[in-house]
């Protein structure tokens, strides 16, 4: 069953062309990696699934709802897409339990009490049930991070989108939160990553999407793409990335 | 009692009538140290307050005052935020078209002060020196058209009020200032020595002061120069004049010993609106 | 209300008969202009140059602009008018103090509003600068001193291009206020545009007609200014960066 | 020499004192109203309704395209008209006060509309992302997210104009209005001592100004971490 | 002979000790790697070396000059020691040329044609000879800090300082920048950079020193570093860095 289906999707920033006649789709319990060059569309795309930015042709269905569809509540619906930006994006005026409980009260309908058992075990799950009072500044960027994840897992999302998550972290802090990714990964999470790191796309990836100038270049089970790359942009990629 | 129409409508409406005042033009409206404004011009604009009380039979009726300034004074009386305004207002052709002016109040002549020892006699002897005198006011009009008609080159600046006028002419940037005679008294009440300065000069025009109200609405003017003339003719208005000319004053207890003139007198005896040329 | 219009009040003659009324209003406007043009040269200039004493290393130096900024922006505008014009002659050693004011007095009007208003917009030119180098990604210093050029240098050729384009909005509207400030000028006797529009009332009690007249020509000076300044934003824009920021 | 006379201050106390009292009274109203009706002025400049933002614009734009000043004294001369036809307030109260403080309201919302509008814009587009991919509608983003954060950014920004605000208030003499300045300024004309009191308002302003800005330094530093 | 000298520095920001009592030295033709984890003041040592934050304790000499010397002239000195940051800091006003020649023409007195025929020249070099009329806006992230390195060439450095030249680019564009430092290094220079790049360093680097709260913890051989790491620290520092 799939849980984000992708169909034949355009978008243009007035004649500049973002997007251009993508398709795939991520089922249920699948981690998809989405690489590729810088501007190509990678982020565009993530922020398409739950509807941040609109399209102007083709389809996006997620868990059997069409974004397009006028009768669609979209925020309902990215109430249960969970997300992580690049930039973590905590809200820096609220405490770490408030950042995690914001969404469940205003969105989930939560009582606070509730709210706050639920994000404080997701807070432990990443291991940092030690900082619930503490707010997002006095974080390092790799616990903002592992916040964000938990502020976005406490919603009991169906799926979870990643845009970069660790390309703003300290080398050192990278492992942190790709150690949260491949757990989630490995407990079944539907997940789609935009990211560099191959070493997580090779431990935990089913499929990889290669994207260049908006297009969808490659779309291949993981050892295909690591393996037999078909296109020699793909192969050109990877032998830049990986050589250092 | 009979249909009331214009002002006295508004006030009997309304319960209350509106003074426009001046906060520093002594003797005529001015605040006193405890921020009551008194002055000759004042007390007129209650005598005009009482029978307003009378014709309207409103003993309670509420008295608002509003200080104006010379620039403000005409557009508040139009657009009714002031019912009276009674202060040092000259009576003039330009202003007759947009307000209307009451039986004059007082006669000035415009003169000059200036500091005793300054040598300074009359009007000649300005040619080539400083004079200050206020913005707006008829003197300004005046002092610039000698000095064209005469050709006297006089530099001649305008300050933004008597206080200012008298600023320059105290620092030294002037050597006289040249204002209605008897607000020239007044501003040498207030200085730090009055001895050191004199009233000079032989007046350049005569001015006649009225207060202010709207035009077209001659059941009030006729309210208010019946009280005026009334006043003039039985000779209360003289003795306003002894008040505040020729007796100690408010806020300093100087006199002013400004005499009352043969205009002044002419007015008294046969009271009238006319505006001088 | 009774108020009588009239328009043709700006063609008639003043009392003095050498000019109309409109005439006085365009001789206001020429000073509302040079005022606030001369102003703004000296704010700029000695605002710039005390922002950058208030980014120098120096703490002495920095110190000292701040004192400037405080002590002129903490007193209304209005009592530092005064005190230009009243205060300063007479704190001035007596043969100063006596041959200023024996000059024009129109002169002395004008000399004190230029000082004063240049001096008051100078210390918000030199906030918006010190801010604007102040955000400035910080590594440009250092890249500039790490090339070798001297401090001086760096500030001319890295910071200060790179801060003005930077502050070009905020410096608008400090422009701008220039304009608007000037019109204080006219309580120390400066014929200048809102005076020359009081002075229009006093004479022929046409109150909304000159208000309105001048009223519009504020507002067309302020549209000029903004033209001029997007124009100067377009032209010292930085090719390869995107529009605005 | 001038010879300085500092004798009047003390027995004009009770008057200065009412007019700081006039003064703070303008500044407070019109921080309130400049902050409430700013805020909506910001929000309908961001917005997408072309309309409302034009509206907007239109209204900062004016407002920031004539002195001070010429405001008052508009409203000085349209106020009571409008007071007269709309409310039918009685004359006598006092139009002076009331139309110094709607003009202020109305010319400070339109700075602080700008200042708001910067604050709001500050926020990274990111944080707006974020509410809404925890599935937050416009409003609620707003409201829990951006303006807080939006808030917390101007602050300086907005007491600095607060302080411009409190010094920008002596001009209501010209409508003859006693503020803090204008008391002084009467008393200084009334006695012929005008150079001192001007020079002890002056003095007056500085050291709340001066104090008013070593406060906004103060904050400044608190929220910078 | 060593070009820099580093003899006991310690430095203080209030009562925040940032160096503390560093001791090392780069010798001529020798490449010089610093690593460590973040905060370590990895970029404030090597600051320091040019004289751009002053020290409290301690001398540095480079050149056989003393930088505390009331004498020295720390402009000149500057312009002889090439540094390259971060995030560029090409002067965004300036076009690609006159980026390169502003140093040449007011620090070293050269004629205009001279310093565009050197800089060009260097430009060369990085590859970018295309671009020299473009601003920096209007380069990739890896085209700017290669225009960046150029610049410093030109001055004819006697060495040259890395602040973490690759970290703010994309992964694409950290090879193209790589290969120019890996040149640099092969031809000769005298190199001090702070990077995480390990590849880098076990490619060139003749000694690696690495840093933790202010001190520095291991200086040692390349292969030494990399072979036998001897403190706990570096050991954990290098399972994070290299596992991904
Ligand atoms: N709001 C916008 N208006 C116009 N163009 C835009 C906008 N947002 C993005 N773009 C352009 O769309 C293209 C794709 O952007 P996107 O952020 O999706 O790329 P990406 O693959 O995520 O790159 P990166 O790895 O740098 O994050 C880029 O060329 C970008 O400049
Ligand atoms: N101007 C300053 N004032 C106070 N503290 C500072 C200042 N600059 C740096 N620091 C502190 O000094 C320490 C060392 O900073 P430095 O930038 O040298 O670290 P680094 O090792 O380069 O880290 P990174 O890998 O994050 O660049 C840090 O804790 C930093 O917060
Ligand atoms: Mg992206
Ligand atoms: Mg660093």
């Amino acid at each position: 069953m799939s849980m984000i289906e992708i169909d034949q999707v355009s978008k243009w920033y007035g004649a500049f062309q973002v997007l251009a006649d993508c398709s795939t789709q991520v089922n249920k319990g699948e981690v998809v990696v989405v690489c590729g060059p810088s501007g190509s569309g990678k982020s565009t795309l993530i922020r398409c699934v739950n509807g941040l930015e609109g399209i102007q042709q083709g389809n996006i269905i997620v868990n059997g709802i069409a974004l397009a569809d006028l009768k669609t509540n979209l925020s309902k619906l990215r109430s249960r897409v969970g997300m992580v930006f690049q930039n973590f994006e905590l809200f820096p005026h609220l405490s770490v339990t408030d950042n995690l409980t914001i969404g469940q009260i205003r969105m989930l309908g939560r009582s606070k009490e509730e709210a706050q058992a639920r994000g404080l075990k997701m807070l432990d799950r990443v291991g940092l049930k030690a900082q619930a009072a503490k707010y997002p500044g006095a974080l390092s960027g790799g616990q903002q991070q592992r916040v964000a994840i938990a502020r976005a897992l406490a919603m009991d999302p169906i799926c979870m989108l990643f845009d970069e998550p660790t390309s703003a972290l300290d080398p050192e802090m990278v492992k942190e939160v790709l150690d949260v990714m491949v757990e989630l990964a490995t407990e079944g999470m539907t997940m789609m990553c935009v990211t560099h790191e191959m070493g997580f796309a090779r431990k935990v990836a089913d499929r990889v999407i290669f994207m260049d100038h908006g297009r969808i270049v490659e779309d291949a089970a993981k050892s295909d793409f690591f393996g037999t790359p078909r296109s020699e942009r793909v192969q050109l990629f990877l032998s830049k990335i990986l050589q250092h | 009692a009979q249909e009331q129409v214009g002002t006295l409508k508004k006030i009997k409406d309304s319960g209350s009538i509106t003074l426009g005042h001046r906060e520093s033009s002594i003797p005529f409206s001015y605040y006193d140290d405890k921020q009551q404004v008194i002055g000759y011009s004042q007390e007129i604009a209650l005598k005009v307050v009482d029978a307003v009380k009378r014709r309207l039979q409103l003993p309670e009726l509420k008295v608002g005052l509003n200080p104006v300034t010379s620039q403000n004074r005409i557009p508040l009386i139009q657009n009714g935020t002031v019912d009276l305004e009674c202060g040092s207002t000259t009576n003039t052709a330009e202003r007759q078209k947009q307000v209307a002016f009451s039986d004059s109040i007082f006669v000035v002549g415009t003169r000059l002060l200036t500091r005793k020892d300054s040598g300074i006699k009359d009007f000649p002897e300005l040619a080539g020196k400083t004079v200050v005198t206020t913005a707006g006011t008829t003197s300004e009009r005046l002092i610039r058209k000698l000095n064209e008609d005469k050709n006297m080159d006089m530099q001649i600046v305008s300050a933004k009020d008597h206080g200012e006028s008298f600023l320059m002419l105290e620092t030294g940037r002037a050597v006289a200032f040249m204002m209605d005679d008897a607000l020239l008294y007044g501003e040498l009440a207030k200085a730090k020595r009055p001895g050191d300065w004199i009233v000079v000069g032989t007046p350049q025009s005569l001015e006649a002061y009225g207060c202010v109200l709207r035009k077209d609405d001659l059941e009030f003017k006729q309210l208010v120069n019946a009280t005026i003339a009334g006043l003039q003719k039985s000779g209360e208005a003289k003795k306003l004049y002894t008040k505040w000319f020729e007796n100690p004053i408010l806020p300093k207890g100087l006199n002013l010993n400004f005499p009352l003139s043969d205009e002044m007198q002419k007015l008294y005896a046969n009271p009238n609106d006319q505006a001088y040329p | 209300m009774s108020y009588s219009w009239n328009w043709a009040v700006f063609l008639s003659p003043t009392p003095s008969g050498d000019s109309t009324y409109i005439g006085w209003l365009l001789q206001g406007l020429q000073w509302t202009l040079m005022l606030s043009l001369g102003a703004w040269v000296i704010a700029f200039l000695l605002g710039t140059l005390l922002g950058v004493l208030r980014t120098v290393p120096s703490r002495w130096l920095s110190r000292l602009a701040a004192a400037y900024v405080e002590a002129f922006r903490n007193v209304p505008l209005l009592v530092q008018l005064f005190t230009w014009y009243f205060v300063i002659p007479e704190l001035l050693p007596r043969p100063w103090g006596d041959a200023v004011k024996q000059t024009d007095p129109l002169t002395q009007q004008f000399f004190a509003a230029l000082l004063c208003l240049g001096c008051f917009t100078a210390a918000r030119v030199c906030e918006q600068v010190r801010a604007g180098i102040g955000s400035l990604p910080r590594g440009q210093r250092a890249a500039g001193l790490a090339l070798g050029l001297t401090l001086p240098q760096t500030y001319c050729y890295v910071l200060l291009p790179g801060a003005l384009r930077l502050i070009l909005p905020p410096l608008t509207s400090e422009f701008l206020n220039v304009f608007k400030n000037s019109a204080v000028a006219s309580t120390i006797g400066l014929i200048e545009l809102s005076r020359q529009s009081q002075q229009l009332v006093d004479y022929t009690a046409q109150t909304y007609e000159a208000f309105i007249v001048v009223t519009l020509m504020y507002m067309l000076i302020n549209v000029a200014v903004m033209f001029g300044m997007r124009w100067l934003e377009h032209r010292t824009r930085i090719p390869g960066t995107l529009g605005s920021k | 020499m001038y010879e300085f006379d500092w004798s009047s201050i003390l027995g004009a106390l009770p008057i200065l004192s009412h007019g700081m009292l006039v003064t703070l009274e303008i500044t407070l109203t019109a921080i309130v109203i400049g902050i409430l009706w700013g805020t909506l002025l910001a929000l309908a400049r961001l917005s997408d309704i072309r309309p409302l933002a034009w509206l907007a614009a239109g209204y900062v734009n004016l407002f920031r395209a004539v002195p001070l000043v010429m405001v008052i004294l508009w409203f000085y001369l349209i106020v009571p008209a409008l007071l007269k036809d709309v409310i039918g307030a009685a004359a006598g109260s006092d139009i002076r006060m009331v139309s110094a403080l709607v003009a202020f309201a109305l010319f400070e919302s339109a700075y602080y509309a700008e200042i708001i509008r910067a604050g709001v814009q500050s926020v990274p587009k990111g944080q707006v992302n974020a509410a809404y991919a925890l599935g937050m509608p416009y409003a609620l983003t707003m409201r829990l997210v951006v303006l807080p954060q939006a808030f917390r950014n101007m602050l300086p920004l907005l007491l600095t104009q607060v302080i411009i605000l409190f010094q920008d208030t002596s001009l209501v003499y010209v409508i003859g209005l006693a503020d803090f300045f204008g008391a002084a300024y009467k008393v200084g004309d009334r006695d012929g001592r005008l150079v001192e009191m001007v020079l002890f308002a002056g003095a007056v302003y500085f050291v709340l100004c001066f104090g008013a800005s070593l406060l906004v330094r103060q904050l400044r530093k608190r929220f910078a971490t």
